[in-house]
């Protein structure tokens, strides 16, 4: 059992730094704004995820599952917000053709 | 050893911090130069902590309390320092 | 060791970029990201309650205070010094160099037996009826300290509305901030509730583990300064008594605390025995409130 | 640990709570308040000195019942007693003074610059009073700060550019300074694990660590008492703050990083006679640039700041004579003695500049003639004080100045006296040109001159500097409790 839950935990957390240095590359190479922000929230996000979800069987007690999916669901929260105003920045700058 | 590699970093950051205070022109860098050697001069003191770590704890709890209150001091100054560069800024508008 | 390394790298180099960037916005941005990184190292180093102040104030209000800062000096940029010549600079590179090998050697060379104070802390923790070591020490070890530090964020705060112009110097602190309307409303009306809750949890926690007032009162700030910045809660005008009684009263009240413990036991700052727990959580409570309160206006900075 | 401890505890927290509750309880308040608190002060400091004196031991106070190493100790030994005495007579006098500047009478709106004033003085009062009675080296590091963020503004409090961009200078200077300081103080802890002065005394070995912290604390002090080569941001900053601010700046803000600087050479760090000549060194240099500076500045108020460059010089004249066996005692007694007694002449000149400025107009030396008619008793204060600054008998200043002279010479360290002689020359001669100006037949005085009792503060503070100067020198026995060397 154990050794299932940790080679879940494994299987997630290698697959979450995945999508963190996809979404790494995507940010350096992608050539304007738009797309680094897609690749920066989109797979980000999807790590993080998958992070938080393969650490949820190692949580202590239900009180640090919880945290563990709070911080998940900030994140989201405060990247929803930024994301748009750093679209919204970048429009202004140069306005799409 | 790692309080070592730490420590080493504090001592690079301190030094690089003076050197942005003492060479750049612009107030802010310089208040943000300012703020690098103040991490630094923290990061020493948290290197001493981890090398003073016993008696079951991860490192020593008073120079801990010491870096926090630090902190809290430091951001002080950082406040005034940017408040007095941003009225000398304003004032400049009006002369 | 790989990863304390890889870290070190990365601070340094964003260090160095702050200290080379060409314009404020981008050392400010860069100083951000070390000090997130920073936060990292400190709990690397097992200094969990550092770590979380460093990414609250450090990173977080320090960079708020820094990028409005950056944003409204590029519109008025302030006098700068006359830059040093060639022979000063590298003077001071050379003086600068010699400190920071000076201080590496002696970090490497102090005592091999360190002579810290972690077990005379063990020791008297009990004493303090608190669990996480840096809450005794901060309350009561070197209260005196805790208390001072609390003083001078008042000071602060009396700085920063002394550098206000004369005209409207008590109306609300800061630069006028425009509605925000979209993304930034929504965090400004979904996240203060959440934080508060966040906030609590964290100073709660911090009688036993890593947290406690700092930490906690710089999450109140945020959660503050976030609906200021959205226009959604204006500031109120630093003319406001109440204003006032809250940046005052978690200070006023340790002292006042302190001369209690002088009057019935003989010593300031001493908690009268079987009291301890209850006058520290009242005294934390009051030192949040007035320290979150503190640390917004600072970051509000002087009205302008 | 006796009751009377509790004394100089107070005579810091009291400043510290009024500095808080000032505030809210707005600028009138805190002016009432702040007048109420100079008494009370003035009692726990004068009880301080009598019970340091009766008792003949420092006094000390465990907060919390904490013994260091654990816990903070705070007390006063004879030097925290005199400047305990010390910060309250001026604060009292720039206190009486400024209520004309920044008073608030009844019915009228709260200015800025009164709301912070009086917070700030309070501030710099309970932050020098913290600074000469801390006993802990992390708690002095908040005291120095206590005293920058109070002084910075007070630089700046007319709002004027320049000011503001010598506060900004002060401010980075004084950050600077602190933040070398606290770098000592890690190392410090790194090779003691203690932080506690008494516990430290003796006790640390001149090895790397130690070393390093040394010239870093030192450095750090250096810049924020505006010892030469690192006081450029002093003339500037004391020359454009208000008269009443300039008062405590230059009376008072420099002398609490001072008093650490003797702390930590006398008892805490490891003797290092060659430190002791190098610091001295920068004295001496002080005294002669600060005093030539001096000389040949055309604005009165930054004469003036200079001249307190050249007055910092002379009390770091003692470091090098308090390691000589025989002269070490002599030498403290000196050193300290100019320390209050250029408190007080400097605050009660500045005081008589400002006023002296006000109803000239002006504070150009060259035409200060008629201020003789204008300013007589100002004027009068000035060249009171000018005698304790060049170190005329009677005055305090002579005392002092005696002192060091002497002990330089019966420790074979003759050449500090040559800078003494020629530091008492050069500041009679700039006080000569001053008071040579003014005395000059000017412009008729239109009217009949208004009593103004802000003329006797100042007098008051000069003639305080005067008297020092005939206290017989056993009466100086307080000043030896709880120094520590030969």
């Amino acid at each position: 059992m154990s050794l299932l839950a940790d080679a879940f935990t494994v299987f997630c957390v290698v697959a979450g730094i995945g999508f963190f240095a996809a979404g790494t590359a995507g940010l350096l190479r992608f050539p304007d704004t738009g797309s680094r922000l897609h690749a920066l929230t989109k797979a980000d996000h999807l790590g993080l995820g998958l992070i938080v979800l393969g650490l949820l069987p190692r949580a202590e007690a239900l009180g640090g599952a919880f945290r563990l999916l709070a911080i998940w669901g900030l994140v989201l929260l405060a990247s929803a917000a930024t994301g748009p105003l750093l679209a919204r920045i970048a429009q202004r700058r140069d306005p799409p053709a | 050893m790692t309080a070592d590699v730490y420590g080493l970093l504090g001592a690079v950051l301190t030094g690089l911090g003076l050197f942005g205070m003492l060479v750049r022109t612009e107030p802010l860098l310089r208040i943000l130069a300012f703020n690098l050697l103040g991490g630094g001069v923290f990061l020493v003191l948290g290197a001493i902590a981890r090398r003073g770590a016993g008696a079951g704890f991860a490192a020593d709890p008073v120079p801990q309390a010491i870096i926090l209150t630090g902190i809290v001091v430091a951001f002080a100054a950082t406040t005034i320092a940017v408040a007095l560069l941003l009225r000398l800024a304003a004032r400049k508008d009006d002369a | 060791m790989i990863v304390d390394l890889a870290l070190v790298g990365g601070i340094l180099a964003l260090a160095l970029g702050v200290l080379v960037a060409r314009q404020a916005f981008a050392a400010v941005a860069l100083f951000i990201g070390y000090g997130l990184l920073l936060a990292l190292a400190w709990g690397r180093l097992g200094l969990m309650d550092v770590a979380l102040t460093e990414a609250a104030i450090g990173a977080g209000l320090s960079g708020v205070l820094l990028l409005a800062a950056a944003r409204r000096l590029s519109a008025a940029p302030a006098q700068e010094d006359s830059p040093p010549g060639r022979v000063t600079r590298a003077l001071i590179g050379a003086g600068c160099a010699i400190l920071t090998c000076a201080v590496g050697a002696a970090v490497l060379l102090l005592p091999d037996a360190p002579p810290g104070l972690a077990a005379e802390v063990a020791a008297n923790q009990r004493a303090t009826a608190l669990g996480n070591p840096v809450a005794s020490v901060l309350m009561a070890f070197r209260g005196l300290d805790t208390l001072l530090e609390s003083a001078v964020l008042v000071l602060a705060v009396i700085c920063t509305v002394a550098l206000a112009p004369d005209q409207g110097w008590a109306g609300p602190p800061g630069a006028p901030q425009p509605q925000a309307d979209g993304p930034l409303a929504l965090l400004a009306r979904l996240l203060p509730p959440l934080g508060i809750v966040v906030a609590a949890h964290i100073f709660w926690i911090g009688v036993d583990a890593p947290g406690g007032k700092f930490q906690a009162a710089a999450i109140l700030a945020a959660m503050w300064l976030l609906p200021w910045m959205a226009g959604i809660a204006p500031a109120p005008p630093i003319g406001t008594r109440a204003l006032r009684i809250t940046v005052a009263a978690g200070p006023a009240l340790f002292i006042a605390v302190g001369l209690l413990g002088a009057m019935l036991t003989g010593a300031f700052l001493a908690w009268p025995s079987g009291f301890e727990k209850p006058l520290i959580l009242i005294v934390e409570v009051a030192l949040t409130l007035s320290i979150a309160a503190a640390l917004a206006l600072l970051v509000m900075g002087p009205r302008t | 640990m006796t009751g009377w401890s509790m004394l100089p505890l107070l005579a810091v927290m009291l400043p510290v709570l009024g500095m808080v509750l000032a505030p809210a309880l707005g600028a009138r308040g805190a002016e009432r308040l702040t007048l109420a608190l100079l008494p009370v002060g003035f009692a726990l400091a004068l009880g301080t000195a009598a019970a340091v004196q009766a008792l003949g031991v420092p006094l000390v106070h465990h907060l919390g019942h904490w013994t260091p190493p654990l816990g903070l100790a705070l007390g006063a030994d004879g030097i925290g007693a005199a400047m305990l005495l010390t910060s309250t007579v001026v604060v009292a006098g720039v206190a009486v003074f400024a209520r004309a500047g920044f008073g608030t009478s009844l019915g009228m709106p709260e200015r800025r610059a009164a709301f912070a004033f009086w917070p700030l003085l309070l501030a710099i009062w309970g932050g020098l009073n913290l600074a000469v009675t801390a006993r802990d080296l992390f708690t002095l590091y908040v005291a120095l700060e206590l005293l920058t963020f109070a002084a910075v503004p007070i630089v700046c409090l007319d709002g004027r550019r320049e000011t503001l961009a010598a506060a900004l200078r002060y401010l980075l200077f004084a950050l600077l300074g602190s933040v070398l300081y606290l770098l000592g103080v890690a190392l410090i802890y790194g090779a003691a694990g203690t932080l506690d002065i008494g516990l430290l005394a003796g006790r640390l070995a001149a090895t790397p660590p130690v070393l390093v912290a040394a010239a870093l604390m030192t450095a750090g002090l250096m810049a924020k008492t505006a010892l030469l080569p690192l006081h450029l941001w002093l003339p500037p900053a004391h020359a454009g703050a208000p008269a009443a601010g300039s008062a405590l700046l230059s009376a008072l803000v420099v002398k609490g990083s001072f008093v650490i600087l003797v702390r930590l050479w006398a008892g805490v760090l490891p003797p290092s006679p060659a430190a002791m000549q190098a610091l001295a060194g920068c004295g001496a240099a002080a005294i002669l640039l600060g005093g030539v500076a001096a000389l040949a500045q055309t604005r009165l108020k930054l004469l003036v700041a200079y001249s307190t460059v050249a007055q910092i010089g002379y009390l770091v004249l003692m470091f090098p004579l308090l390691a000589v066996p025989g002269v070490a005692e002599k030498a403290w007694t000196g050193g300290v003695l100019q320390a209050v007694s250029h408190a007080l002449a400097k605050s009660g000149m500045f005081l008589a500049v400002g006023l002296m400025t006000e109803r000239l107009g002006h504070d150009r030396v060259a035409d200060l003639a008629g201020a003789s008619r204008v300013a007589p008793r100002p004027l009068l204060a000035f060249g009171l004080s000018a005698l304790t600054l060049m170190g005329v008998p009677p005055s305090g200043g002579f005392a002092a100045k005696w002192l060091l002279l002497s002990t330089a010479i019966e420790a074979g360290q003759w050449w500090w006296g040559l800078v003494i002689l020629t530091g008492g020359l050069l500041t009679g001669g700039y006080a000569y040109r001053v008071l040579s100006a003014a005395l000059r037949a000017g412009p008729a005085a239109a009217a009949p001159l208004p009593h103004d009792s802000r003329d006797t503060v100042a007098l008051g503070l000069a003639l305080l500097a005067l008297l020092l100067g005939m206290l017989p020198l056993a009466s100086f026995g307080l000043l030896q409790i709880g120094r520590v060397g030969p």
